[in-house]
Parts: C-alpha cells; structure tokens; sequence
C-alpha cells in the first residue's frame, strides 16, 4: 500500500506534523488486555457493585424492559448505523424516527416531535432557548420555573441557556403540599415573562394544578412549557389539554420507556411542540415524503433549522442525539401499547401508595405531603438523611434520595419511588430494614 | 416485490397486545381533575409483529455491521462487540445514578481510569466526562472559556474565532455560549491563513475552535504559530477532538498547546452511532481551565472513588446533564481503551491514515481530483467533482447516491462548504484493502456511466428499498407525525 | 447488483486476525512426535469481516422474525424474547455440568418444575428431559418398549407398527432400535385403517407409534378403538408429540391411553429453530415404563435437588447423550410454560386450531383442494395441487418456490407422501389474521399466474438472492467442502 | 373468523375429539406470570447458583467466547429460521453449513464433514453405527473401545447401538501411563473387528499413541473411528493423518467452539469421514451447486441418506440437529483463525501442566500419570474425593470430576483441568483451598 502512495514508511504519511510536536510513547495508557482478560476485569468490577433493591427515581426511573427491546435495538443494522444523511440507504432509522414522533405527539397530546434530544434536563435547556425564539413579542427572556422542578434540571438549564442572556426565575412551592403555589404567580401578573415552566408529576412526585398554571400563562401572555414524565402521561391530562388550550412546549426524559438506568445514561430527551413553533424546534425530524417513481419514504426534514446548514444561527447545536435510545423507547411502547402503558402506569402509582404506607407506619418516619402523586413520594426522616442511606445500602437496598441539600427547608427530607418492579415483598424488606436501621 | 413496511400503527388492530409483557393492572388513584381523558394513539400489536417489523425496518439500513461506510468526519469504523457485551452487563445496566458510591465502585474505578486514559492520549491536566456528544463538549469548552475570562474580569471578550473549514457545531455552540463569531479563511493548501487570523485578533477574541488535523483532511502545519498568536492575543485554543483517530499516540492536543479539548468517545473511542447516537463529549482541560470543568467529575481518595461536585469546585460551571452524563459510552470507551492498550493506539493512527493516502492515491489514479492533492491525506481527505459536475452535468450526490447501487454507503457530501462539489471520504482503520480497492473500483466504474449515461447516474439508487427522495416536498408538505384516520 | 457473499475462505488473507479475541501465545509442551505438522486450514480475518460477512449472510434467509413460515408439521411459531434472555443468564451459561448439585439448585429448580409441568400437560406419569430432539425422543420411547418386553421375558417383540402417513423419524427409529416395521394405510377420511391395524397386530407386535393430531392435519376419532387393539395385542402404544400443539389443555396423550410420548419442546414448547436445531425430545412415560426412563432425572429430597441416575433407575436404558440433554432449550420451554400458564396452553391450541381452519376456509374459497375437505384441520391441514400438476404442469414444488418471491416462506412439500403434490401447511397461534389473508391472497394470485403463464412460475423463485438451486447437480458433483486452490 | 370457517365457537372445532377424552383444565401447571414476574423468579434462580471457579472439563470445556460470537448467532434471521428445506430462502444457514464443514474438514484432515450431530456422545454412537454400515466385509459388528474413551461416551453408544446388534469391547489401560495399551490389540489379531476407537487426548486427558493403534487396526482390517478434542486438533496430528493412512471415520464434541457451557447442552457432534464413505454418514450435509442462471449456491444434498427421504433405510433417524450451535462454532473459528486457535491450544496445555503442579505440589495430592497430555490431568488425592469437592465447592471452586465411580480401581482419583480461561491466580486459588480443605 506505501508503494502506492509513494511513502517509504507509515512514519513518513505524518511528516506534516512538526517534529518538535511529536510524542513516540503514551505512558499514561496501560499495555493491551486481550478481550478475554478485559471481560474477566470489568465482570468482576460489575460484580463488586452487585444489584441491589432500588428505591430511587428521581429523575431514572427502573422499569421492567421487555426482552425485545435490546434483542432488537441491538441489531448491527440498527446499531452501527450513522445519522440517516443518505435517506435512501437509512430507511429503517428513518421510519422509526418517524414512529417515535408520532408517539411522542399522541402522549403529548402535540402537533409535532423532534427525534430526541440528550436527555430530559438538556430538553428542558433547549425548550427554555426555543421559547424565546418563539415567543418574538416577548423582549425579556425570562422564564418563570417553580422551585419543584428537577433541581438538577433547573442547574443544567441555567448552565446552557445563561450564555444568551436568559433568566430563569424560581418559583416557591407550598411546603404542605409539595406543589407550586399559583398564588405566588400573582406578583407578575402583567409582567414580560417568555414562559413558565411546570413539571408534572414535579421533582417530589406531587401532581401540580397544571390547568391553573396554564391558564395563568396564558392570560399572561407567556408561552407554557410543560416537563413531563412520559409513563404518567397514560394516565395524567397530556401538555396539550393543559388549561384551556394546551402548552406550547412539552419536554421530559424518555428513560423510562425501555432505558435501563444504567448510571444515569445515555438515556433520551424528548421534546414536542405545535405546529407554528415547528422550525424553532432543535434536532433531528424525520419527514414522509415520496421518491422518483412517487413511492413514499422518509427524509430528514427541516434541516435548514440545524447547524450542519446553519451554523451560527442554528436552533442548537446539537448534531449526535441519542439515536439508539429513541429506538429502544419506539419498540417499548410498541410492545406495551396504550393498554399496556397504562397498566405500567396504575401499577406506579398503586406501588408508590403500598411503599409510602409501609414506610409511614414506622416510627421515626411520616409522609411530607399529602396531595396526589405519581411514583414518588417525600418522607422526612428523625434523623438525618445520608446515613441512614447508608446502612441500609449495607443491607442491599438504595432507599432513595436525599433530598437535604437542595431542599434544606423540608429538613431530613427523603425522595422515595417505587414503580412497577417492586413488589410487595421488595416493600416489606424495604420497610423492615429501614425499621432495623432506626431502632439502631 | 419487495413491499415497503407499513408503520407500526397500521399494523395495529383495537385490543391486540404483546401482552405478556406488562404486570396485570393495578386501581390508580388519581383524582379525576389531572386524568387524561382519551387514551392515547399508541400501536397494539403483538410481540411477533413488532419484532418482525422493527427487524425488517433495520433490514433497511445501511450500517457498519453490512458495509463498507466512508463518511468523512464521522469516523465510522468497526466498533469491538467486546465494548458492547461488558457495557451490558446487568449490574452496570441496572445501577442508579443517585445510589450511594459505596454500592459503585467496580463502575466508578472504570470511569475514574478512563479519566486518567483521556489525559494521557490529550496531554491534558484534567477531564470530565459529563459531555453527552460532541456538540456538548464543545459547548462546555467555550463555556468554561466565558467562566475562565470572567473570572479574570476580563469581560469585553465575546468572540471566538472559526475558520471557514469548521464543522456547523462550532459556530452554533459559539452562538448557544452568547459568542459572536469571527469566521477565517483557509489558504489554497488547506492551512489557516495566519494574516486573516492576525486581522480578527483583538482584546475582545475570547478564543479560538480548530480541528487539527481539519475536515479538509489536513493537519495543520502551522499550529505552532497560531497557538502564540492566540495565546498572546489573550484568548484561548479549543481544539475540536473529532478527528483524534488520526493523531492518537503520534501528537497531543495538550502539547500542540490548547487550553482545552473535547474529544467524541463516539468516534475515536468505539461507541457504534446508533442511527444518530448517544455519544460522549468528554472534555480535557490544561492547567488554567481546570477549576472550571463541569461536574461531576471521578475523584479518588485512595482507594475509594466518590464523585467530586460543586463543594470541590466551587467554580465550576456546573451540570450539563441530569446525572453524569452517557455513562454506557463512558464504558464502551473504556473496555476500548483497555484493549487496545498504548500500542493499539498509535495503530489506530497509522491505519488510518495509511488506509486514507491508499484511497486518495487510488481514486486519483483513477482520474479524481484531490481537493489538496500536494498534502498528506490525514485519516480523511477530498476529493472535489467538479469537474464532473461541470462537464458531465453529474455532481457529488450523484455519485453518492450510485455507490449505494455499488453497496457502499456515500462519503460525506458537500461538507466542509468551501470545496465545491466534494466528498469528504474517511475509511478508517478497520476496512481492509480489498474493501478500499472496491471501493476505488466503484468510484472509476460510476465515472465511466457518468460519461455514457449521465442521466442514468443521476436518477440513482435504483436497488435501494426507495428511489431518490423528495427533500423539497418532505419540507414543504410537512408530514412528520402519523394520525389516526377520521372516519 | 446485489453480489453473492464470498465464502469466508475467501475473504482471508494470511497474517490477518481478529488479534484482540485469543490470549497471548503460550509455549506449548507436546513431544513432537503427537504434532500437527501444517496449520489446518481456517480462515483469517478480521472482526469486521467476519462480523459483516455473517451479518449479510443472515440477511438471506427467511426467519421467523421477518417472514411469515408455515411450514408443516414444524410448528414454526414465534418464540418469546424473553425466553432466550433468560435462558442466556451468565449463571445458567457458565455452569459445568458436573458441577456439584449444591451449586446448581437453582438451575435444577427449573428442571424440576419443567418435568412436573410437562407431566401434566401430557397425563404420564414420569418424564425424562435428556433426549435432545423429537427423534431421539422416539428412539428412547422404543427403547423403553423394547426395554418393557425384554424384562417380561417377551423376547418375540421385534414389530412397530407405523401409519402411511408418519414422520419419516418414526420408521427410521424404529430400524435403529432393530425393530421390523409394519405399515399400515390410512383411510381416505385421514384416519388409521382399523382393519389395516387388525391385520398386522400379533404376537410379535412390540408397539405402534402414532402421531395424533397427526401429519395428515386431522385428529384420529377412534384413538379408543386403537388403544384397545394394540393393548388387547400386548403391544405398547406410542405417541410421537410433534403435534401437541394443536390439543394443548384439550385431550392429554395419557388420557387417551398411551405408554410413552415425547415432546418435541422446540415446537410446542418454544425454541427458536436455529437454522436446524437445537431442539429437546423430553419423553413422558406411563406407569409401566417409569423404571426404563433414561437417566439423569432431577429428583426431590425435600428442599434439595438431586440427578436420578443409574443407581435410583437400576432398570434405565441408560444414557443418551454426554451429560443431560439440552439444558439450554429446556429452560426456554420452562421460561415458555410459566409465561404462558394453563390458560395459555389452551389458548395455544384454541388459536392455532382456529388459525388453521381459518386459513383451510379461504384457500378453498379461492379454489384449492383440502386433502381432507370433510375434516375439522388440527393445527394444520392439506392442501393437494394434484389438478394444478395435471392441468397446467405447475407443481406443489412450483408454488413454494413462486411463494417467496411474495414474502412468504413455503409450506412443507411432499409430505407426507401418500398425498400428491401436496402442501402441509401451519399457521401456528402467533400469526394475525391480516398475515393469513396475505398467504391466502399470495396463492389466489399465483393460481392466477400459473393459469395466465405457467413457465413464468415454474421458473420461480426470482426475487432471492439466488434463482432455483440445481440439487441433482448438487448431488452428483458433490462440492461439500472448501479446498485451498492448489498452485 | 369463525364465520368463515362455518362454526359457532372456537370449542366446535375440536369435536372430532371424542368427549370422554377431553379436559377441560391443567390442575399441574401453575398460573400464568408476567413477562417481568418470570424474569425476576429465574434471574433469582441464576443468581442462587453464581458463578464459581471452574476446573472441570470431563468433556465439556470453559472457553473464552469472543463477544461478536453470540451477538451474530442470536441474529432472529438464524436464529428462529427453520432446517435449509428452501434452499432459495435460506442461503445464510446452507453457507454457513458448508463453511463449518470445511473447516472440521480441515482440522480432522478428513475429506468431508457433515453439518452437525446432537452432541460428541452420541456422535460416537453414531459413528459406531456408521462404520458397520461402511465396513461391508466385516460381519461381526464388533467395535473396540478403549476404556480411556469417556464413560458417558461408552455407555451412550452402548445405549444407542446395541438395537443393531453392535457389540462394543473395552479395551484396558495402562494405569501408569493412563493410555491405552497397544499390546492389549495382540488377542484380537486376526479376528474380525469392524472397528477400533481411539479417544485423543483420552478421558484422562493424556495423549494416546494413535499411530500404533491405528496401524494395528489397518493391519487387522478394522476400521479406525477417531474422537477428538477438535481445539487439540490444533496442536495434535490430526485424524486424517494418523498411522499410515489416517482413519476413517472422525467425530467428537464441537463445544469448546464458542459453546457455553449451559448445564451441558445445547452442544454439537461433529463427524467426519473419507469421500468414499460419504453416503454412509449421518446427518445434514450443505452442497455448493449452481441456479437457473448459472450462479452458485448452496442447497441440501445427499439428502437420499436421511429419513425424511429414506424412512426406515436412512442412515440415521437424526432429524433436528444442532444448527445453532454450529453456526456458532463457525464464527468462533473464523474469529480465532488458525493463529488463535493454537494459542488457545497451547494456552490450555500451558495452563494444566501449571495446575498440575500447583496441585501435586500439596500434600496428599499426586499426579497419577506421567507422559504428555492436553489439558486436562488425573490427580490421586489421600482420602475420598466427593466431600473434598464439596468442600472446595463451598469455598466458591469446582474442583475437578470424581472418577472413583468409573474408575475404582485408580483409587481417590480426580480428574482436573484449565483452559487458557484459568490464570495463575485462579490456579493459586484453587491450590491455597486445597490445601485448607485437605490440612482438615
Ligand atoms: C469536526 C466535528 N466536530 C464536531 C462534531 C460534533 O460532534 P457530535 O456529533 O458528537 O455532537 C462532529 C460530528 O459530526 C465533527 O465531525
Ligand atoms: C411428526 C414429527 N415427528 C417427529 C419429528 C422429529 O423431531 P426432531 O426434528 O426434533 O427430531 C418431527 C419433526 O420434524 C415431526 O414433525
């Protein structure tokens, strides 16, 4: 092959690079492992971390994934495939794109989805830029975001959207209840605000008043932003019946449609809106159209909003979105179907009850909230939080998050979940070790 | 004959469902104010029917694991199904990112290695792998280039430099971090053009973004220069990691002098693309940017690994995902690394760069164009149709859409924007020869139809499941989302 | 354009390896004399090679997962995920199997469990999971026979009487065991000619092996008559499962009286088919054979389980394969069973009964000839194209082959063989209704075809990715193993 | 449906079924879980048994499996395909048949291999069976077997053949050396024998002299049914070249090929033979020929030997076979390459003659033979050898296979070994138990 090329050694095809750059040695990377030697390290370290009975939510959620989901995903056609540049020659990425948009849109209750985002706390960034693209009579860039929103979520919002100027506002919540309090929207009535953000189900599993949220908006002329958990959407009222006419904007984290957890990612945001908002939307879109002989296909669409045509003045950045992730939540809500979804949903939420019975009924332990809720639930501790997260780590359960840092006001303030993969019997260990752990 | 495959909600039928696979129903207890009325629009079908159609739809793609792939820019090589299988294994899939450390170890001692890994092939002093894709990284870079000149009070500096050649995520990440953007020229050999860069440095440059060797297929001869320019101006050097497979082991970012550096795991690091992703944006910072990177970060105390956050970097610039970031590419990366060891990596340059010179050297034997035929090919190069386009009326995606006939899988087209008619061909380390020589065949075949039946070449594919698509009427009759049908 | 895929022989080059799949070289220590003198001949080739030459090879075959498979009498239905996702645990796949039992209760759990299922949904009285297919299931059950009768003294047992229309593995086990075969007619209604069976039952008859539904697609309405006979004769009656699917939680092969049956779990009882196998040929026995099962069985002491093996079977033909049959698809079938519960075992027989009856309904509506027209179809039923053949020279073979080029695979041809140019055909319960109607429509229109243009189907199939194979060729120029080219 | 069908309910469908014999419920078989319920009851299952260190081999071997092995097999277009019946629709099963017979081809050195039997026992017996049918000038059906050759192996032939009418005569061992002895061949010269078996490496894992036995066996008219280790083959003269003229018939246990270990099975048989013997050889067999068009390909063929053609007269009642497991074997062989496969080889000889020392360096534990072996060893321990396995099996090792049953006359006889999956830790591991359980 150097004979073709007309180079005496491979040395000689980097003789652009100046000698004194040059580095012949990477002492910081260990010597190759044969792939036998690298399974037998990194099995053994999976083993050391063993699988221990999860309590949290907290923005991941653990649902049972149906065996062909990953069986499917997996799929060297599917899986090493690039961004469907050449429509022709990436029909199948296409087409689920296309059936994952339209699922998204159906949950959300929405004229149109994008094809994931990174994931739910980057969505939420993105959803805050596009409103101020899309609200063009707004002048102030800020957006109002209720203390009860993700607080992770609320950081990473800030960190991407600070750089073109945008201001996030909090909102306080009722400590009684967990939820926003609508009163507390009063002090800007009449004020410019681009847009008001509400999760549902919000960071402590509490269902907030969304109608009276939107209708606030509304009237107010800001433009809704609605995160939201898509597995409670089959039983929750979707963004788009919000208040009297839906929200604008509807985000959220798709991990729980058939993403394992695994450390916190790749997981899959997911971002909808409606129609006239279409172009101030990031990501990818997959459109169905028709080729030469008048057989209908599907293309990337809409490209002219992204930064591989328009550069500076893109709607995003993004380019690598989370693909893969998108397609293993297509095939998951193809093999649960609405019925299905629904059934995953009801068992969450009857879960979550049973475990926040179990656990209330200790002592040194109550329920911070009344309220209705999804599948998580505050309870407050006598005690602090972090050590008791310990020990019972040492008996095999993570029960839950700590909510102490940033909700110092609720005192030793516990997150809890529990969705379908619990059982009751998970609940009975959970509630005897906690039991052993404060008798202590 | 072959049918196209409907979509899943036309295989639907009221009532049918894979239904073995959710618990039986449970009462929910939701107050009747916050349901949703209508169900929603979700297809019910059974198991086997959503197994044979997702498995036929993948039939329908063009991938690695079936072709040969030469997009420049993408780095489409053979990803170890190793990385796959370990990535997998069930305690790493079913681990939750807010348990406690002390039940993480065995995957927090992978990640807190792969930190160490990234530094040693950068040259950096420090490395966060929350980005979760390229375009992430560089937000996070140009980010932590705002927080390093504001802490210096040094707030007039709002431009970042981008010469013409850059990838379309530099300038929109310039754009997201509240930049304003000075774009540069490239000189007729590909190199920055020193006197457009001395003319837009200025008190108010924040930083440079290059891509060395650059999406022209080039490594920048002069990057020595520009790095004092830059430095001395008072902005910082970004270095855009894509193109890493084809200087690893030979050159480090750090010692070409760049302040910091992301680098897309996804591409040099083995993670298979996925139809569009994940990826992994990991970042590299030299020594003045480290109290800046963004959390959370691995950190060690002797033995035991915790994560460092905001209480152990007060300045940084905070979270940039709702956890850590990809962690399954953050594993894929490691097993990668791991195997291939300090010798693999300088293979992963050698090859790739050997493969890319074979190619170039074929396809101008061939009668090609070379868009800088007096260069080294790095692992990528150009070759430019213009010619083609002018004489034979037939352009770059012509050609690209006839080698999907031939069974390749189409170079990057019309990108980098400045070479007019161009594919940006990358065939990365891990294509054999003879797959190079096929595909030097197919190019000199397709020219030789371009010569006798232009037209022929220009309403390819013709053994793709579809013919030639419709961009236009897909943009302008937005159809995007499938509605059920009102009887 | 679409090449055939080279033989993997012929993507090697010398030198090249999947490098990262073996451990470093050790020096071995074999006294010359015992050497190997030339390397064998295998292939050398990368991981991508080989990754993409058996991915495209995948891509050529009919499965399944993508295609609509009624083969007869093969049960070709969908097989859970999670059946292998579960049998595919690492505990289960790296476990030895002579591993102390007290390190395997978990696995023998299953196995225990299995039996016990198995048992009641056959009504025998004991079951033997070892057997490792249907035929090695009938070879046990004869042996058993032949086992009963020698331990009576009933030496001048050496006969199997077997209908026209049984499986070919029927009269071949029957000759490995050493029994003379007897064959008996069939009826033209499908049912065993009752004076046929008088006439060979005697005192040399060892047994009769029925299938029943059997491969003529209908159920034997005078299996009571039967049982009778062969019993009043001193013969044993065996039941060959392969059919069990159609009578799942209907009618147990015990209840209608017979001594031994085996399963063939692949079928009934979910594993994928792999190409031609694995499958499991688990055997049930009644009281009379229990102490001839073959060894091992899982038995119960308490809590604890244990291998039955000679020492608690004294009697036992012995063992039939190096350990205890096919572990692994027999955890499918128990993954299967526990999904599917009792209710869905008779839902397996309800739909695909109903499918079949279905599918016979409109196939004679559209003109085709049921073999058995006057007959319910079990889970399968005949169809002769024997008018077809006369009228128009298109054969049953001709049909099959034209059925692919419209995305079905064909059904069994020419079996069984007392029924010209015939077509068994199975829909199984995992199949829609839209998916039978397309098969039905597909044959209406080759009907039509071969009406309009009988040489245009008889020159089928012409979609795939080779045209009708030449087997006499094949046969007479015998090319079964790649050569190295002699220089 | 039913409409069409001309029935009322699906129940009328089954009225050909006399009623006396219905049933009308499954009192065994318990109710149906879901998908999720299944998979935590197994996986709790699984995870009971672990995964201890492993040191038995006894015909079954713990290979390292390169990782594309299984993601290609469990590809749902092999996997859930049927047996090649349609040639045209199943070119990917039939090719990758006829590249697995070439490859076993090659490494026995035989002319033509077929395309899998269930597994190396019955492979044997199947073997036996064939070699009576080849060998028409011999009448007595007498087949010799060394008693090296695995025990189940021999009884599973004895089982399968002994229909027939095949008598199988054990041959003794020397038991200082641990082969068989070729002097023990002088009382049957002259006699007619169809045929000699010869296990290589033997059940004891040492090398036999094959070419003495097979020279006998070509002297005294036998034929000669060769049993091997095929990853040995890579080290070991194979088959085809053993004594003057190589043997005839050669079959064994494909697992070591990328086939996990599962509790024994699914594995594959393997058989190959010399071209003139071709028609006499059980199982599938895959032909390269040519299509209407002149374009090769591959189809089934000699199927004339099978019964589904041949019913009672067939050579073989084997219809399901192994298909899975040889494709497996096939990727595994194309992955490893010759190179691959004999480091593996000689990992494994490296590896056991380093655990035979570590062991015999104990007290209380001897190496029972000395000459060359493969990778496994016989060890003579001081006491009974089932409650020290017990033992080591507590202290998370699978010390070895008790021979004290087959072999009594050895006396506390252990069977080891290690594959190139064994490190020296392990090894050191399993020593330092050893000794703790022995020091008892
Ligand atoms: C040169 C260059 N920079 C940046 C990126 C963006 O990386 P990502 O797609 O991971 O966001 C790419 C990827 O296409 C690239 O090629
Ligand atoms: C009726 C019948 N009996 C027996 C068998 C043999 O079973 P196996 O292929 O599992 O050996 C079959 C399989 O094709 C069959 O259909």
């Amino acid at each position: 092959m150097l004979d073709r090329i007309g180079a005496a050694s491979i040395d000689e095809l980097f003789d652009e690079i100046p000698k004194a750059l040059r580095v012949d040695s990477l002492p910081g990377v260990p010597v190759a492992l044969s792939e036998m030697e690298v399974a037998r390290l990194v099995a053994a370290r999976a083993a050391t971390d063993g699988r221990p009975l999860n309590f949290i939510g907290a923005g991941a959620y653990e649902h049972h994934i149906p065996a062909p989901v990953w069986a499917l995903t997996t799929r060297g056609e599917i899986y090493s495939a690039y961004t469907p540049y050449q429509a022709e020659a990436s029909q199948g990425t296409l087409q689920i794109m296309y059936e994952f948009q339209s699922m998204i849109a159906g949950l959300t209750a929405m004229d149109v989805s994008n094809a994931s985002l990174y994931d739910g706390a980057s969505a939420l960034a993105e959803a805050c830029l596009m409103a101020v693209r899309a609200h063009r009579r707004s002048k102030s860039a800020r957006i109002l975001v209720p203390t009860t929103v993700n607080p992770t979520w609320r950081n990473v919002a800030r960190v991407i959207t600070e750089g073109q100027g945008l201001v996030l506002e909090e909102l306080p919540y009722c400590t009684e209840q967990g939820t926003t309090i609508p009163q507390a929207l009063a002090r800007y009535d009449g004020q410019d605000i681009t847009a008001l953000v509400i999760q549902q189900p919000n960071f402590f599993g509490q269902l907030e008043d969304v109608d009276a949220l939107s209708r606030w908006a509304r009237a107010n002329g800001a433009l809704i932003i609605a995160a939201v958990n898509p597995v409670a959407l089959a039983l929750l009222a979707p963004p788009g019946e919000w208040g009297d006419d839906g929200a604008d904007i509807a985000c959220g984290e798709a991990q729980p449609f058939g993403v394992p957890l695994s450390s916190g990612g790749p997981y899959v945001g997911f971002m909808a809106t409606r129609m006239p908002h279409v172009r101030q939307m990031p990501g990818r879109i997959a459109g169905r159209t028709v080729d030469l002989d008048g057989k209908p296909g599907f293309t990337l669409t809409l490209q002219a909003r992204e930064q591989h045509i328009r550069r500076g003045k893109a709607t995003s950045n993004i380019c690598t979105n989370q693909g893969l992730l998108m397609t293993a939540a297509t095939i998951y809500l193809s093999l649960l179907g609405p019925v299905g979804l629904e059934r995953v949903a009801s068992a969450c939420v009857a879960r979550t009850c049973e475990l926040v019975s179990a656990l209330s009924g200790l002592r040194g332990v109550r329920a911070a909230f009344a309220g209705p809720r999804f599948h998580e639930a505050v309870l407050l501790l006598d005690r602090p939080v972090a050590p008791v997260l310990e020990s019972l780590a040492a008996g095999g359960i993570i029960g839950g998050h700590d909510l102490s840092r940033d909700y110092p006001e609720l005192g030793h303030a516990l997150l809890v979940c529990a969705t379908e993969t619990r059982t009751s019997e998970d609940i009975g260990a959970y509630a005897q070790t906690l039991d052993r752990v404060l008798g202590r | 004959m072959k049918a196209i495959e409907p979509l899943i909600f036309e295989l639907s039928r009221s009532g049918r469902a894979a239904t073995a696979q959710y618990p039986p129903a449970s009462v929910a207890v939701i107050p009747e104010q916050f349901q949703r009325r209508a169900r929603p629009v979700l297809p019910e079908v059974s198991e086997l029917q959503a197994v044979r159609h997702y498995t036929r739809l993948s039939q329908m793609n063009f991938s690695i694991d079936t072709q040969f792939y030469p997009l420049g820019s993408c780095t489409m090589k053979y990803n170890p199904k190793v990385c796959n299988s370990l990535a997998m294994l069930p305690e790493f899939l079913g681990r939750h990112p807010l348990a406690p450390v002390s039940t993480g170890q065995g995957f927090m001692a992978c990640m807190f290695e792969l930190q160490e890994m990234l530094k040693a092939v950068t040259g950096m002093a420090g490395v966060s792998l929350t980005p979760m894709a390229g375009a992430q990284g560089e937000f996070t870079g140009v980010a932590m280039i705002r927080a390093y000149h504001r802490a210096r009070g040094d707030l007039a500096r709002n431009e970042i430099i981008v010469p013409d050649a850059a990838h379309g995520t530099n300038p929109a990440t310039a754009t997201m971090c509240g930049m304003k953007i000075r774009e540069i020229a490239s000189l007729p050999d590909g190199d920055v053009d020193l006197a457009a860069l001395d003319a837009v440095l200025s008190p108010a440059t924040a930083g440079i973004m290059l891509t060395n060797p650059c999406t022209l297929g080039v490594f920048e001869r002069r990057i020595v220069e520009i790095e004092r320019r830059v430095h001395a101006a008072g902005g910082l050097l970004y270095y855009d990691g894509a193109n890493l497979n084809a200087i690893l082991g030979k050159v480090l970012p750090g010692v070409m002098g760049f302040d910091v550096i992301h680098m897309n795991l996804h591409k040099t690091f083995s993670t298979p693309h996925g139809g569009g992703g994940p990826g992994s944006g990991a970042v590299g910072v030299g020594k003045r940017l480290l109290p800046y990177m963004p959390v959370p970060v691995v950190g060690r105390d002797g033995e035991h690994y915790r994560w460092l956050d905001e209480r152990d970097l007060p300045q940084s610039i905070g979270r940039l995902s709702g956890f850590m970031g990809n962690a399954g590419v953050l594993l894929r990366a490691y097993v990668y690394m791991r195997i291939l060891g300090a010798e693999g990596m300088e293979r992963v340059a050698e090859f790739s760069t050997l493969n890319a010179n074979y190619l170039m050297a074929r396809l101008r034997e061939a009668g090609f164009d070379a868009a800088y035929p007096d260069r080294r090919a790095s692992h990528e190069f150009i070759i430019t149709l213009r010619r083609q386009a002018h004489e034979l009326g037939v352009t770059a995606m012509d050609f690209a859409k006839r080698l999907l006939d031939y069974g390749y899988h189409a170079p990057t087209t019309y990108f980098p924007l400045l070479v007019p008619e161009c594919l940006l061909i990358e065939p990365t380390e891990t294509e054999t020869r003879e797959e190079l020589d096929g595909f030097a065949d197919a190019m000199a075949a397709i020219q030789r139809e371009a010569v006798a039946d232009a037209a022929m070449v220009k309403a390819a594919p013709y053994t793709l499941p579809v013919r030639r698509l419709d961009d236009v009427r897909a943009a302008k009759q937005l159809d995007v989302a499938w509605k059920p049908a009102r009887d």
